[in-house]
Formats: C-alpha cells, structure tokens, sequence
C-alpha cells in the first residue's frame, strides 16, 4: 500500500508504528507532547499512546539523553528528540561519553538501543543555531550509528530500522525536506540501514550526498544532463559507517567524486570520503575528490543562507572542475 | 495499542518541602490589579525602594510599557507582513521588564535571553537594532559594550553562566556593579543554569539572576520543570530568592533594586522569580491552542501590568489625558520609525560570511573567502560578458 | 608581581539561608564515636529501621566493613607493587557504603561513582572484579545486570542521570523497586547531577540521591563546591534532604532505608548527605600533603567507622574475641584471594579493541579488524619465518 | 638563555610569565591551586599570585568554561584548565556555541581572548577517558583555534602565543610528553603560531604530525634511515588552522605522505589532510596519502593501548605502503 507522505508525516507514521508494535518504546523531548514537536513530527501520539509513552521533558538536553540511557538500561528503547540542531550540545557529553560506550565499557552485557532525532541543516530562513548539520562531530565517536534519510520513504523505513537496531542511532532530519511529499510504501521490505544507493545511474562522474543534498544533486544532474554530462548520484544515508564499497563501485567507473554535505567542508564527512576513495580508487581517480559544502565559518544569518549552503551552482561548479581534469 | 494514563507516579502525599516555611510574603506585590498600592510590614523592606518615586518616575515606567508594548506590536505585525523571519513577543512581560531593566544602573551589565526587548529599552538600545536578527541580516545587531547590554543568547540557559563571570570579574576589580542575568522557567532546569548558581554563590558574586516565569516554556507548563516554586531553588546553594509579582512594575523595580544592592554591597547573588505570563504564542512560529486554553490568558489579562499602572496613575491624578494622548502620538512614531528602519535594513555583503569569524585571522578563512570572491565574480563576468 | 589575597569577595553577613530553619535534626546520628546509641524524639523516625536489628546483623554490618577495608588495602599494596595502575581508595566511608548497601533489596539497582566498594561488596560483586579497571584490562568487569550494581562511571555526575531514568522505568513498569544513585561533594556542581535533581522531582521517581561528602574533591575542599550544606540542595527541588553521620553505620542504614521506602511507596527522591572523610588520598596519583593538613585526618580518625561499631558490639557483648579472630582470618583469606585473582588476570586479547563497539556490527570497524588481524599476523609470519 | 625543562615545566614558566606580565591572565580550573594540577603544571602559581588569579573552580566544566566567557566579556584573559580530555565534553556546548560564536555573533565587537588547556593522549597507562585526543571535534568548528605543541621549547612560545591571541585557542598538551626535557629559550623570538615546521628533512617520503606523534615519526625516520630511506618529517603544531603550504612544499618534493595521530583514522585531521593535499597535489602524490591513528574504537583499556596507538612499527608499515606505489 504505497501513499503520498510529506518526509515529516512518514517520521510521524514510522513513530506510531514503532509505539504500536512494542511497548517499550518511548517518545521524549521538549514539546513533543501536546504541542507534536515544533515541526509536528510527533503529531497525535501522546494523544493516542498517553503520556507515559509520549513524555515532555524538563528543558534540559544532557537529562533527556542521561535518562534515556537510564530508561534504556532498565529496558526500553526510547526515541528522543532534539528540537534543533545547535541545542544538541549540551547533551553532547552524554551522547559521547556514556550512550557511545556504555555496550563497549560493558564488555557487551549491556545495550543501548536509543534513537536521538535531531532535525537538522539549514535553507529554512532560520534564527542562529537553528541550521546546523553537526554530523562529523559524531561520526568520529566510535559506538554512534548516524544516519540521514532524504525522502519520506527512507524516513519511515530508516526509523523503523533506527528503532530496531540494538545500537544508539543519531538520525539526522533533513528540516527543510520536511514537507516535501513522496511515496511511502509501508509494506516494502528495506534494504540494510547502512547501504547508500545509487539514486540516478550515470557514467562521467560521481555525487555522492546525504539528507538534504541528495535532492540537490538530482537537480544538479539534470542540469548536468542537459549540457550531455551524465553525472551519478548516490544517496549515503549512512554517515556512519559510511558505506565505502557502493562509492568505490561508483567511483571505478565514473572515475571522478564530488562530494556534498551542509556541513562545513573542513574536518567534514566530505574528507573523510575523500581520503579514503583516494585511498581504494588511487589508480582508477582523473581527478582529485572535490567537495562542497559550507565554509568555515558559523552558520550565516538567514539572508546569506543562500551564499553559505551548497546550491545549484556551485556543484556545478565543482563539476565542472573535476571534469576538467 | 497500549495506552497509559500518567507519566509517572503521583506522589502520595505532598513533596518534601512542606517543612520548610516559605519565607515571607510569598509574592512581592505592591500594586494590585485593581491598581491600589500595597503596603504592609512584609513588603517594607522593597517598598521602600520605590517610596520616593515622583509622579513623573511612575509616568515614565508607564511610557516605557507602552511604548515596548508598542515596538513589539509592531515587529510581530512585520513578522506576519514578512519582514522579519521570526518574532518573540514580550507581550504580558512588560512590567517584569521594564521593572527590574530601570533598577539598572548605567555600569551593570546585562545578559538577556531573547525576550528581554523591554530591558533592552531601558538600557537604551535602539529597538531596530533588535530586529536584525529576526530579519536574518545579522545574529546580533549591537555592540553589547556600549550599553552592557549583551547579545541575546538563544541556547537555553548559557548566559547565566557568562553573567556569573563577569560578576566575578567585578568583584575582582573592586568595582560595585552588579550584573543580571534573565532566564526563564524552562531554563531553570539547564544545568548550566544550576552551575551559574554554584560558581556565584561560591564566589559570592555580584549577580541578580532574574526568572521570568512566564508560565510556558512553548508548549511546557512549568509543572514540567519543577514541583516547587522557583524561587525556592536559591536557598539549596545559599542565597536567598523571591518571588514577585511580575505584572506588577513597581514590585519588579523595588525587588531588583534591593536585590542589586545586595550582590553591590557584597552580599553575593540573588534569585529574583518574577510571576507573570506570556500573553501571546512563545513566538510567531508557535500555535498555543494545541496546548492552552483561552480561560487561562483570559484570568491574567485581568492582571494586564499596563493598565494596573494606568490605574493607579489615574487614581492618583498623576497623569492627565494630555500625557496619555501624547504617549499614543509617541506610540505610533515609535511604530513608524521601526518599520521604516527595518524595511530599509539592507542584506548584508555576502562577503559578511567570512567577515568576524577569527579577530586575529585564520589561513582558511583567507581562503575560502578568496575563493568565493573569485566565484561570485565569475558570475559578474559572465552577465558582463552578455 | 600582582598577588591578590582573596578569591571573591566575601559576604559581609552571612548568606541568604539563615531564615529558612534547617530540618531537625542536622546530623542523623545513631551512634556516637564512642559506640553509644543515640535515642531521642529526632531520630526516632530513622531510628525505627534499625530497632530491630540482631547482634548477628550488628556483626554482619561490622564484618562487612572489616572486610572492604581489608580488601581495599589489598588493592592499594597491590597498586604499589605495579600490579594495578591505579586505586582508589575507600578508607574512611566504610559506614557510609555498608550502611547504605545494605539499606538496599536485591531488585534495587545502584549506580556507583568509582569508589563505591564497599558498596559492590553488599551487591555481592566479586571485589577481584573491580580490579579490572584499575589493571587496565578492561574498562567495567562485571555484568550489571547480575548484581543491579552499574558499572563505575568515571565522569563525575553522568550515573545521577542514568539512574534517574531507570527509576523513571521502574515507575512505569509498576514496580516498587527503587534505585540508589552515588556521588561525591565535588560532583553536587555538576549541572547533571542537577538536572537529575529535576527530573527525579518533576516525574517523582524512586531515586535515593546518596552523596559521600568525604571532604574533598581531590584537592579542593567541599567550600569550593558549596556556601551551605549539601543536603539542603534538595528542598529547592522539592524533595527532602538529610545529612547523616557516615561514619555511622547504623545511621546510614537507616537513613537510606527510610529514603528508600520513600522512593518504594510513590514519594519520589530523596537526597542523602553523608558526612564523612576520605582518610586517604584520592587515588594511588595523589599526594594530599601537598593541600590538607594532618590534624584534620587525625580529628577524623577519632570517628573512625569501624573502631565505633566494635566498641559498641563489645560494649553490648555481641561479639566475643573468638568472633573477632575469626574474622581476621577471614579478613586476611579474602586479602590473599585477590591478590591472587589479580596476578593470575590475563591481559586482553589484542582484537579485544574491536569487539562490542557495536552490538550489531559495523563495517569499519570489521575492515579496521581484519587489517589489524592480518598485520598482527604478518609479525607472527616473520617470526615464524626466522 | 636556553635552559633544559620538562614539557610540563614549560608551560608552567610560560603561564608565570603572562600572570606576570598582565595583570588580567588568570588560571583557572579543578585542583590548579595548591596541588598544581593533577599534572603539576600549575605548580606554584596560586602561591605567588594569589587565589584572585589562580583560581580553584568548582566541579563543573560548562562552569568553567562560561565564567570564563564572562570573565573575558570583562576584560581578563582567562586560562582555563580541563583535567583530561575526557572531561571536556561537558563544556562542549559552551565551547562551541558560545565560545567559538561570539565574536562572530557581536560583529566582531566582542573578543574573546581564552585558552582552552587540555592534556591529551595515552600512552601513559590510564584509566578509561584518560587518554583520547579529541581535536578533530573542535577542528570542525569555526571560530576556535587549535594548536598543540610537540616540545618544550613550542610548548612555552605557543602558550605565550595562545594566551596573546584575541581568539579562543584550544591547546592541546601532549601528556605522555610532560615529562620529556628539552632545551628551551625564553628569550627566543618564536615564527607564527599556526605555521608548521620542518623537524627533518627528506626526500623520499613525508610525515606529518602534533603534539605526541612528532617524536615517534622522528624515530621512524631514524629506523627508516638505517634502511636508506630519507623521510621528511613535518611538525604541523597547529590543527587550525591546518598550515597546508609548508604540508604541500614538503609532499611536491617527496610526492608522498603519511599522516600520523593518536585520535581515531576516521574523520580525524589526517582526513582533512589527505582531502585537501590530494587536491592540491594531484599531479605530483605517487601514492594516495595514508593515515596512522586510532581505530573506530573506545580508547582500550590500557593493557592495550600500545596495540590501539600508533607505533614505530605501525608507521613504517604506512611508510613502506606508501613507497610500494
Ligand atoms: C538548549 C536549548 N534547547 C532548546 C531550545 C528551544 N527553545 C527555545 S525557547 C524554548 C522554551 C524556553 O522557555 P523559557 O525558558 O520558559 O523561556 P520563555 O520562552 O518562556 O521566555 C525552547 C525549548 C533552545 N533554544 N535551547
Ligand atoms: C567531568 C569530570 N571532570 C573531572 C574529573 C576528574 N576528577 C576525578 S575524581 C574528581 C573529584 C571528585 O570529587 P568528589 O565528587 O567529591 O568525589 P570523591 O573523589 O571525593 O569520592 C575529579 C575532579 C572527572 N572524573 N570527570
Ligand atoms: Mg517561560
Ligand atoms: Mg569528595
């Protein structure tokens, strides 16, 4: 039964789902409640599960992650969420430090199956801290899953596969997809969570994206195409562990990366595909690995958002010089 | 589908506090609704902060309600004019603001969240300045020196801490400022804030740590937050707290004053909890009839701080029609002035992106920007070239 | 050269608590340095926990602080010897962690800091175990589930949270288990533990907060963490707080039985402040002459833990000398025990880096073990080679 | 006049020399007082500067961290003290945020002239969260400045620079070197901060690395020497910025390079290297770059933290990879 579901209605659907099937999981955040997030993304459920399964927080990052981990300790699988991306950071500690390595400190006697939704990334006319896309800072920790859906459809099943999966998981929304509609078939059987996939077919170079990149640089093929480049895309959804061996597939046969991510390009997941391409595809690259993303600098005020992030244009641009080589 | 009733336990009977008397009053008021003035031995220690007040010191706190009620009237009409991308109103905050921003002295020093509009007025910034970051032209659209009056801080709870070092550093040079710090009744569960508590108390630092308890963090009644009042979290790390009737102007100036004389006079910091409430949505993105019903905002308009003052001013024939009549012309200037500066707000230079980033430079950010100035130019040279 | 006298500036009264009266009474003492129970009208509500206790459960408590302190000197000479990196050591809090770990029924769960053995030894966690760490074998060697005894946590704070959280699912579950949470008086500043403050209270869960004020932080002491006693943090809270003599091991007890028949019957947190010392230094690393003197220690060694329950078991004749020898023996048998365990403790396997970074597996890390695994074998070929 | 001192004694004269020299540097942070540091580093400063300047903070590193922003708002110039690495994730949020955003945020009207000291690394047989090198977590943020110096003598000119700056500097101090003695001249004139240096030159092959890894990358050019290889090795000192030019000098002549650092290969600095200096490289790396570091792993326990650390034999394996292309 395939319907027509915005990104953030499929999250929502995926959340149900999870609720219905399993009593232990668990809903937290600031406002998820009543109010259904600030993005309604958990539209409807306290309303449906009670506030036993669907709980409003205290205001207080690093309690809503610590407890979770406690609540996960005794049992259940809890679902938390962070209201925006720039306000993840006080529970950074907790997230690194305890939920990361608890399974590892345990010698695998225990497991934390917690899920942290963070809707993150920019493109929304947003006040500071409210665009940020602070993936690489926990792709680095090892004993963190990260994953990025880009449509309605890998959102419903990414979280169901988050959900289910023994081992913390951030998973990262693409906000401004949030409203973008797409078919969600809810009977489908998923591929692996961690596989990228080839999202357009292509034979000169290689777009390698996640989250809310991916819709760009489908765009960013089409106009490829139409001055007769045949560009890639692939969509990671995976940003830890990165999915290597579908890039280097790619790559063997394009010859030629770029990579696009929001995040800033320096010590960006954009270097670590970078390097280790380089690494398996040394004798197969014309071109040295490019990357697009957002510079070093913090998140711009909203009326130069449109300057900071990656856009049509200068993919292109990127494109245009990997080509050149 | 299983569904459950509560989210925790009930205590079976009342919490642990209940031993502790709560000290006295336990709300501040000096005016009430109605516009009487209160007196009474309780409140004699904060009365007389205000008990010298002239005729035209009440006039002038009225002005300042109404004309921050004014400006953010204004801003939220841009906002939904798209003018401003967002907007956070203080509506139903004024005296709360207004109140303990006048018992400022020009040398504190003040670190707001992003609500604090009011206290920014009485500081002295320009209320445009405070709409360039709604607009999405800037973070921060003041120097924070020039009036101590620091950038609003939108993660929850940070600038508590920033306030408490730079009371330390006060107490260090000897200088007898104060500074205040604004948070509110979310933000009391941050564990930051609860560090700024301890670092202050230990450091008996000069600071007035201001809580406007505004009844709702978005969606959150504070019940979310806490089972006790908030201004009993102070007594646990050795200072004392208040609460206070925050639609109530007068309360708001005298509790500050004594509380800023206080951390002046090196009695260390202070918890001021000012009880009000947030009269529209927690800001122009937010829905409150998902969460709270109309009888609630209805019982605290009837408690408006605006017209409580007018109240007694008019009682007390300390103003005429003319000064009302006159502060509507002034209103409505102040409403023009601010729309024509924020339309005439330019963006900023795209090359603002790279601009503040490191004050000593950084080899990178040379870069980067050299290069996205390179590329912006290519697009120059082609629409040169057509 | 600028040399400053003072760190802050002082308060020129005393701080703002002096009203609120303390709870009766301050100190909850069940038996003086001297080993004479204490009985009046204050204590009678702790004192009832511990009413019925035999002589055998008076030896019981007694051996089990003989014997940590025995198996805790064990781990100090065994550090010494280079058998362990590092130890930290217990002596002191003897009362504090066996009275309060026998306070607790087999379905509670405890989250420890890192000194809390005295506290496994009542879970019945095998002390070679905790030995695991300090070697440098592993980083947690017990199952915490076994025991409902947590790993230690080094990072000072983050278990409060942990432990709030599973009281909040013992809560939901129906259950009338509750959970005791350890921490230091250094880690009361921590804005987690605070945070767990606040969630405990606001979801009213079955947590017992138990702080070991043992005096020092490493080397700073418990003045630089707080103007006012600890326990009294928790009334702004909204629960109850109270200071025990942790010296005492029969107040402990009480104490965190009451508190946690609070957390069992739906009355939600309670903090207990025990008041004691670390006699030693805070880890094998340390060298405490350098901030504390030594008459402090000895002041403290007059109300040495053990020393009072003996005199109070041969003052009642509970105890004969035969019990006393026996447990000597028994005392030296558990001292020679691990330090067997701990020589005979293999060294991880080398690919034990990878194991359980993930429960469910992770690519890079099967790539980085198989690279690993052959470049480790490519040595073995060498040598095998030669 | 170039004395022999310790790594730790350094820092400890350099941060005597600024308490000395300005009136508004302070020390601040847990046990700097009268135990020195858990380190001794502090040794003796709050004696003969007092508690005003030396100050022993509360337990509580957001604390620490956003005192000491106000501190700075104030006028002084606060150095702050995180006791080991592990331990500074609590201050994340005020490090990145706050820290590393308002001078930004102000429009460059507030400065904020703090220094960030953490010792990092192993190799000294620690307990769990003694021993990781997080600076890849702070390199991606903009606004922060990272160095970490790899000897005595950078060690007190690079603390005279940190504290100079008007940025925020996180310094990284290499532990296991605290006790190594070299010769140090005060009254040298130091280069710049963030440039890297040249600690041997070759022809053959370069390494680059901070902070603890120089001296081990020192001793493999020794073994490499012995096998006729001439190897560069490169101080890089500075991980923001990255100081690419000298990285790009050294590898145009040696056409190959291995990045060598304690934190974990993935997403680490040695990724950012290897992206950018493949980009600016193309056509002279013989060999794609390759990186020595940690694994995707919780720092071990210390029975086996030699097998997670880089090593002399680790490295030459690189070396001899890289020279196979
Ligand atoms: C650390 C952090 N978490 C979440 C948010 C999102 N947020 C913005 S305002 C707000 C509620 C704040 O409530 P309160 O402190 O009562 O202040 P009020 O808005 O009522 O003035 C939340 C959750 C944030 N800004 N920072
Ligand atoms: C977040 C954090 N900061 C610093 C440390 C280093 N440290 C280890 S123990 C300790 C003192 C703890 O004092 P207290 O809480 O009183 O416990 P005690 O050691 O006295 O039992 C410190 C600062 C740490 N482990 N975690
Ligand atoms: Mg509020
Ligand atoms: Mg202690």
């Amino acid at each position: 039964m395939a319907e027509k579901m915005a990104l953030a209605k499929a999250i929502n659907e995926s959340l149900r789902k999870a609720l219905e099937a399993d009593p232990k999981v668990l809903v937290m955040g600031e406002d998820v409640g009543k109010l259904g997030g600030v993005f309604r993304v958990t539209d409807g459920l306290q309303k449906d599960f009670g506030e036993g399964r669907v709980i409003d927080t205290p205001l207080a990052e690093s309690g809503i992650v610590g407890t979770a981990i406690g609540l996960a300790l005794r049992g259940y699988r809890p679902v938390v969420e962070i209201q925006f991306d720039g306000f993840v950071f006080p529970a950074y500690d907790q997230i690194v430090t305890q939920l990361a390595k608890m399974h590892a400190r345990s010698l695998g006697k225990v497991k934390l199956p917690v899920v942290v939704r963070i809707p993150y990334g920019g493109g929304i006319g947003a006040v500071e801290h409210h665009s940020e896309s602070p993936e690489a800072l926990f792709a680095h920790v090892a004993g963190l899953k990260i994953v990025s859906p880009s449509n309605s459809s890998d959102a419903y099943w990414m979280m169901q596969q988050a959900i289910q999966s023994d081992d913390p998981v951030i998973f990262f929304e693409p906000k401004r997809r949030y409203w973008d509609k797409a078919e969600v078939n809810t009977e489908a059987i998923p591929g692996p969570l961690h596989k990228a996939q080839v999202v357009r077919a292509g034979t000169d170079l290689t777009l390698a994206a996640y989250g809310p990149m991916v819709k760009l640089c489908q765009e960013v093929a089409d106009a490829a195409a139409e001055e007769g480049r045949s560009l890639e895309v692939l969509d990671l959804r995976s940003v830890s562990p990165l999915d290597f061996d579908t890039i280097q597939a790619s790559v063997e046969k394009t010859r030629r990366l770029v990579v696009v991510h929001e995040a800033p390009v320096f010590f960006g997941s954009g270097a670590e595909i970078a390097a280790r391409i380089t690494e398996r595809c040394f004798y197969h690259l014309e071109a040295p690995v490019l990357r697009v993303g957002g510079y070093h600098a913090p998140y711009p005020p909203a009326r130069l958002e449109e300057e900071y992030l990656p856009g049509l244009d200068r993919v292109l641009d990127a494109v245009d010089r990997a080509l050149a080589y | 589908m299983t569904v459950e009733s509560t989210a925790a336990r009930k205590p079976r009977r009342s919490a642990g506090t209940k031993k502790s008397p709560s000290p006295k009053p336990e709300l501040v008021q000096l005016l009430t609704p109605e516009g009487k003035r209160v007196k009474n031995a309780e409140n004699a220690m904060y009365d007389k902060y205000v008990a010298d007040l002239t005729p035209e010191d009440l006039r002038g706190l009225y002005r300042d309600m109404v004309l921050t009620r004014r400006f953010d009237a204004e801003a939220t009409s841009l906002q939904r004019q798209g003018e401003l991308g967002l907007w956070a109103s203080l509506l139903g905050q004024e005296a709360a603001q207004i109140g303990s921003g006048r018992a400022t002295r020009e040398d504190d020093y003040v670190f707001p969240t992003y609500r604090e509009h009011g206290v920014a007025w009485c500081r002295g910034v320009d209320p445009a300045n405070l709409l360039g970051m709604f607009r999405g032209v800037n973070n921060g659209g003041w120097d924070p020196n020039s009036n101590n009056f620091q950038l609003y801080t939108i993660v929850i709870g940070s600038q508590t801490l920033h306030a408490t070092g730079y009371a330390m550093g006060i107490a260090k040079d000897g200088a007898d400022s104060a500074v205040i710090a604004y948070f509110g009744d979310g933000a009391s569960s941050q564990g930051d804030v609860a560090e700024s508590f301890t670092f202050s108390a230990v450091y008996n630092a000069p600071v007035v740590f201001f809580c406007q308890n505004n009844q709702w963090a978005i969606s959150e009644p504070t019940e979310k937050q806490t089972r006790v009042p908030l201004y009993q979290r102070a007594q646990g790390y050795g200072f004392p707290g208040v609460r206070v009737d925050g639609n109530d102007v007068l309360a708001c100036l005298a509790v500050t004053k004594w509380a800023l004389e206080r951390a002046r006079s090196g009695e260390g910091p202070t918890l001021v909890e000012a009880y009000t409430y947030r009269m529209g949505a927690h800001t122009t993105s937010d829905d409150p009839t998902r969460y709270r019903g109309d009888e609630e905002r209805q019982a605290w308009e009837a408690k408006d701080p605006i017209l409580r003052l007018r109240q007694y001013l008019e009682s007390e024939n300390h103003a005429d029609e003319g000064f009302f009549a006159e502060l509507e012309t002034e209103s409505e200037a102040l409403g023009r002035r601010v729309r024509e500066a924020v339309r005439a707000m330019p963006d900023p230079d795209h090359l603002a992106i790279f601009e503040n980033v490191y004050a000593d430079g950084h080899a990178l950010v040379d870069e980067e920007r050299a290069q996205f100035a390179a590329y912006q130019a290519s697009f120059a040279d082609a629409e040169g070239g057509k």
